[in-house]
């Protein structure tokens, strides 16, 4: 308890978003508040709006939900008039399989977020705002809703926040468990009370979103990394990462290795330092046979690349994958590049919206020729079905999740063809469910 | 999602109505929120609070109450998994069969619990107390293999473990 | 005011409207682009994504449907990666698709059978279990559905929402079990539109059900004469007879749409009840009859008209020449109203198809058209004279027309021009006299909008039946 | 207009007319006599004698049916669209199970217009239709020419009025509902 008495703030150079987890009970506003939380915000409002976004945009920080589009020049395509009604939504319907991230922050420290998104609710000028957590999350869902309270019982949240005329209200709203809802088009939709069905574009929720106002979508992550990005500005945030990834990431990791769980690293990080380091190696000194690196949705690496990716954006994406959500997903060589496969196109088929014909026949269609040695018509030729067909669904929707079922099926093709062979033309007894 | 045909509709067999406590809960949630559209999804959370699922009763209370179109609701309904329109037991416990939770053997889990309480997808079991749901991710990778026994995540499991929860269960 | 931009569609200049829809300037420049999901009358829904384009300088192809028309933009939808795109496109759509085309009604205007055609991938992958969904559900408002065939383009879903604001379908479960549902039964009316925009064959009519199959039938363009309104519709028809009216887009008078009401208004052309012939009254039967000896009936007696509200213009121009000179005396009947005076949408409760036109000619030709005209003209009627009734082509309320009839019953020679078919009020008379029915003549009509709408001419069903003058020419025998 | 013509002039001028007609007689006697002697006559003793065609033969149409008795046909209206003699009436109505959705409550030929051309049982989706070797067609008035769905699917000479049964393609597409 002395520590935190003396605004310990050691940490805060070594993590930006997890620099408060060591304290025991900083969800509480008081604790959050002793050890140096919600400073930040105080200090914003005498900050000129605009300068705020320079700020965030100078950092380099990108939206750390998936698509990892700058945050900054996102914040800039939404309208500057400052008395128009708009919103400020908070993804945390992290469903993306693999990732845990989001519920691990929020769950552990409410408040980081709540003042990352006053922070960005004040630059923005947004007046209202929702964290979006997804159904399942309730627990989490009570701990912010409480966080809240609190705040708002400071006076953070409200009318005229500390007497500075802003008004910002904040709310939390549940999901129900759809994984399309992760989708910021799709979370608006959800947000309306309609299915979480994802809109097209254009018009983007920056200009139309929410109850066709102008909206802005960000990740929990991207929104709890703010205050840090104020408190020591663009230029220490990029001391993290690299050039083009800035910063630090969360990354969940899970599967074969000794200790799951959420970390924090620079970007940039090898993926073998985090295996090897930060979660205690392989289990039982297997060997590494493939990654998942970006969560479901990204094309696995084999062992090979696996052991000389570092995770930032773009290096995962030249070796043909990416970083997403910074779900990793370890699989030693006990396990079957077939059984990943099926449970991926499983979840997707089962989380298509049905809405595009591409993705809605089309993931049904991937199980069901992966899915042929279970009523023994398959063939090897069903691996070439599968290729064409994941390849003829990409880019043809509203939304990414045709991609996100597409492009793991074919990374897993490219880079284990004969397991997949083998594995499809194996007779199965389980035909019947 | 509930996996029955979409013409079907359950009905619980009287009327529904949100208790006085739910009714003050409807109105601050209005307060939330700056159309009535929006509240939908709140509201139907809080129907299943008080009675576990959303019987055609229930539907057509909150069409009137919101005034939705219950073709709108029921298509909200059918649209997310933790949504129910059809009778649940008591205590909802969902099962992870996602990549992680499968490789430390979830399907098994789930196989074994349907076998060991005798029923099948989302159907209760024959004393009501539990239904069983396959979920696809719930977000808890590291404590794979996990369940979720209505809001508590336990995990990692193994089928021993889950059974021994389930039976605890009032 | 609309401002025109160019822009290049395969090469081709055309011409739209700026920030129109790409699509629709596509369409109206008579370029081929697929597509299920967009309708000119409904909101973008962007979920077929088989209208896809590709524009120069962006790197993605997208919808046209979801883009606006802008100057000198470069656009082209036969690209190599378009046509691929197309094509896997449609096999999705066909996925799942039961090809019951034997028995579907659809087939021969079906947009999965046009577009395999053009776009299909004709070797057969499928070889897994398809998912079922229910057919033959009969959704109430003469439609029927089958969810199997649906390809979930959602226009039914949106028309329901959009246009009738009775939402009574929507699309439940997701993914590939997502399937139209109707909440309880259709109770708009103007369900029959849905049959109409669904571009496949899960929406059918149940009226139309399986009587024939759209390839033997042809289209006459021609107005509906169902009410005031005046909807552009199309008539399907062969040699055995009428089967269905469609409407036809208009933008001045109804739009995409037209009401159920309007649907029926073809029953009597092609009945089996149809009047063929002269007929005569013979205790309340009628058989056919020799024409001279009506004519002989009515040589010099005086004749009273009463006319129609359903004729054209040109009709009753030619009667008031046929009678020109004579002592004939004529007046208007017409319909009563029925139902609120307009629902919103396009019904009128007025049901008089041509009642300005009417008034014109009866004007021009010096008569009075006021019911009080008419009731002039019946209080005058002896039992010497001879009363001519042009009986109404669609009758909502025969009790009103029965009063009518109660009397002219003092004329002791009473004759019906009838159109349609021979009601049970009509053994008041004498003598049936056929006329052609609004299908069966060219001529026009006015709407309540003061606006000349057309009349066209099919396939004749009845045998004899004459123009009205050459009736009206008796009365100078 | 008649301008003599003399076909095979050299014959002619050689021979003058009797070579031609003891040649044509040469063939007419060959054959008289053969059949007088040798049994190997083309001609039967009809109709105590017939002729048995090929299943290939196009002759009267039967309509084949399911196994449980009822008509195949799905009144798709295929075949009277293609027939070129546009002697194929049919009328459909609702069937009462939904998988069936849509049968013929009329089916009928008119025998005399028909070509026997083939084209419907080409047309046919779901080998409703058939050709049969049956070539014996005869009858008094008009309206015996006109084969209802009962003559052309359940007349004596098809398996005792069983009427022909067919499985073809049924396999196939149940396997795709299962």
């Amino acid at each position: 308890m002395e520590r935190i008495m003396e605004k310990d703030t050691a940490n805060y150079k070594d993590y930006s978003l997890l620099s408060y987890h060591h304290i025991p009970g900083v969800h509480n506003l008081e604790v959050f508040e002793r050890a140096g939380g919600y400073e930040m915000m105080k200090a914003c409002f005498d900050k000129d709006p605009e300068a705020i976004k320079e700020v965030v945009k100078a950092s380099g920080l990108r939206g750390r939900g998936g698509a990892g589009f700058p945050t900054g020049v996102k914040w800039g395509f939404f309208t500057k008039d400052r008395n128009a009604q708009k919103y400020l939504l908070c993804n945390a319907d992290e469903s993306e399989p693999g990732t845990f991230k989001d519920r691990y922050l929020v769950e552990k420290n409410p408040h980081i977020l709540i003042e990352g998104m006053i922070i960005s609710a004040w630059a923005l000028g947004t007046q209202k705002g929702y964290i979006y957590i997804r159904g399942e999350f309730q627990q989490q869902a009570v701990i912010l809703e409480r966080a809240l309270k609190e705040a708002y019982a400071k006076g953070y949240l409200g009318k005229n926040i500390l007497g500075k005329g802003f008004n910002f209200d904040l709310y939390v709203h549940r999901g129900a468990g759809a994984y399309i809802c992760g989708e910021e088009t799709g979370m608006i939709s959800s947000l309306e009370g309609k299915k979480g069905q994802p809109k097209l574009k254009p018009p983007f929720p920056a200009i139309k979103g929410y109850r066709g106002l102008p909206t802005m979508v960000n990740n929990v992550e991207s929104l709890a990394a703010v205050p840090w990005i104020m408190r020591f500005g663009a230029d220490e945030y990029k001391k993290w990462g690299t050039e083009k990834s800035a910063g630090t990431k969360l990354f969940s990791i899970s599967g074969d290795v000794n200790k799951p769980g959420v970390i924090e690293v620079p970007l940039g990080t090898t993926l073998k330092e985090i295996i090897e380091v930060h979660c205690g190696g392989m289990r039982n000194g297997n060997k590494l046979k493939a990654v998942v690196p970006g969560g479901s949705s990204a094309p696995v690496f084999n062992h090979d690349e696996s052991y000389s990716v570092k995770m930032d954006y773009e290096d995962v994406a030249s070796k043909g994958s990416m970083l997403g959500s910074g779900a990793i997903i370890v699989l030693d060589e006990t396990r079957n590049i077939g059984d990943l496969m099926k449970w991926t196109l499983e979840f997707y088929h089962h989380e298509s919206c049905g809405q595009c014909t591409p993705c809605r026949e089309g993931t049904g269609w991937l199980e069901s020729i992966f899915k042929r040695r279970e009523t023994g018509k398959a063939s090897k030729a069903d691996i070439d079905t599968l290729d064409k067909t994941a390849a003829s669904m990409r880019g043809q929707t509203i939304c990414a999740l045709a991609d996100a079922a597409a492009m793991p099926a074919q990374g897993m093709i490219k880079s284990f063809r004969s397991e997949l062979e083998a594995y499809i033309m194996t007779p199965t007894n389980t035909g019947k469910k | 999602m509930s996996s029955h045909s979409p013409n079907q509709t359950h009905s619980m067999g009287a009327p529904f109505k949100f208790t006085d406590a739910n009714l003050a809960t409807y109105q601050e949630y209005l307060t939330r929120y700056d159309d009535v559209e929006s509240a939908l999804l709140p509201v139907l959370h809080l129907v299943q609070e008080q009675i576990k699922w959303l019987p055609q009763e229930a539907i057509e209370y909150v069409s009137v109450l919101m005034n939705i179109p219950e073709i709108k609701i029921k298509e909200v309904i059918s649209f997310y998994d933790m949504f129910y329109d059809v009778p649940v037991g008591r205590n909802m416990v969902h099962v992870c069969t996602n990549i992680t939770c499968s490789m430390f053997g979830g399907r098994e889990i789930y196989a074994g619990l349907l076998k060991h309480f005798d029923t099948d997808y989302l159907t209760p079991t024959r004393d009501g107390r539990i239904s069983l749901q396959k979920m696809e991710c719930l977000g808890a990778c590291e404590m794979a293999p996990c369940m979720r026994i209505n809001n508590d995540y336990v995990g990692p499991v193994d089928l021993a473990d889950a059974i021994n929860k389930l039976e605890e269960l009032p | 005011m609309t401002e025109k931009v160019k822009l290049t569609w395969n090469g081709k200049q055309i011409e739209a409207v700026k920030g129109s829809n790409l699509l629709q300037a596509a369409l109206d420049n008579g370029q081929e682009v697929a597509h299920y999901c967009y309708h000119a009358g409904l909101s973008i829904a962007g979920v077929c994504r088989m209208c896809m384009v590709e524009q120069d300088g962006v790197p993605r192809p997208f919808p046209s449907c979801n883009a606006t028309c802008g100057e000198g933009m470069v656009i082209r939808n036969d690209t190599p990666k378009i046509k691929a795109a197309v094509e896997n496109t449609l096999q999705f759509h066909l996925l799942n698709h039961p090809l019951d085309c034997p028995v579907c009604d659809q087939a021969g205007e079906c947009g999965l059978q046009d577009y395999y055609m053009k776009h299909g991938q004709y070797d057969s992958q499928m070889i897994d279990k398809k998912v079922h969904k229910e057919k033959v559900q009969d959704i109430g408002k003469n439609v029927m559905l089958d969810a199997e065939r649906c390809i979930l383009c959602s226009r039914c879903t949106r028309f329901t929402e959009e246009v009738t604001k009775t939402n009574e379908l929507g699309i439940l479960n997701r993914g590939d079990h997502a399937e139209i549902t109707v909440n309880e039964n259709l109770k708009n009316d103007y369900a029959q539109n849905l049959v109409d925009i669904c571009p496949v064959g899960a929406l059918t009519s149940k009226d139309f059900r399986f009587k024939q199959r759209v390839w033997f039938l042809e289209e006459v363009y021609t107005t509906c004469i169902g009410c005031e309104t005046g909807c552009s519709v199309k008539v399907s028809q062969n040699k055995n007879g009428s089967y269905r009216v469609k409407p036809v887009f208009d933008e001045t008078v109804n739009g995409h749409w037209m009401c159920d009401d309007g649907r029926s208004i073809y029953k009597h052309v092609s009945s089996p009840t149809r009047l063929q012939v002269a007929s005569e009254n013979m205790n309340g039967l009628f058989v056919p009859a020799d024409e001279s000896r009506v004519v002989e009936l009515v040589t010099g007696k005086k004749a009273n008209f009463i006319l129609s509200t359903s004729l054209t213009n040109e009709e009753y121009a030619r009667f008031f020449e046929s009678i020109k000179g004579s002592k004939a005396s004529v007046a208007l009947y017409t319909l009563p109203t029925q139902g609120p005076e307009f629902d919103g949408i396009l019904r009128r409760g007025d049901k008089n198809a041509n009642l300005r036109g009417a008034q014109k000619a009866f004007e021009a030709a010096g008569f009075d058209h006021t019911s009080a005209g008419l009731d002039k003209v019946l209080n005058a009627i002896s039992a010497s004279d001879v009363a001519y009734v042009v009986v109404p082509e669609i009758l909502y309320n025969e009790d009103h027309f029965n009063t009518l009839l109660k009397k002219i019953e003092k004329a002791s020679t009473r004759i019906a021009l009838t159109p349609g078919e021979t009601l049970s009020s009509m053994k008041v008379f004498n003598y049936l006299l056929p006329v052609p029915s609004f299908l069966e003549k060219e001529g026009h009509i006015v709407n309540f909008q003061g606006t000349q709408r057309q009349l066209n001419a099919g396939l004749s069903y009845g045998e004899t039946t004459k123009d009205i003058s050459y009736y009206g020419k008796w009365v100078n025998v | 207009m008649g301008e003599r013509m003399i076909l095979k002039k050299d014959l002619y001028a050689q021979h003058g007319f009797l070579k031609g007609l003891y040649l044509g007689l040469k063939i007419t006697m060959v054959n008289l006599l053969s059949n007088v002697f040798k049994h190997n006559r083309m001609t039967l003793n009809y109709p105590e004698e017939k002729y048995f065609y090929s299943d290939r033969f196009k002759g009267k149409h039967v309509l084949t049916v399911k196994e449980d008795g009822t008509l195949r046909c799905t009144s798709c209206m295929l075949c009277s669209t293609y027939c070129p003699a546009q002697c194929i009436h049919i009328v459909a109505a609702d069937d009462s199970d939904k998988e069936v959705e849509k049968a013929p409550v009329s089916f009928e030929i008119e025998m005399l217009r028909c070509v026997f051309c083939g084209f419907c049982e080409e047309a046919c989706p779901v080998d409703a239709i058939r050709l049969t070797n049956e070539y014996e067609l005869s009858g008094h008035a008009e309206q015996e020419w006109v084969a209802d769905h009962y003559e052309l699917a359940f007349r004596k000479s098809l398996n005792g009025g069983r009427g022909i049964q067919s499985t073809v393609d049924d396999n196939d597409r149940l396997k795709l509902r299962l």
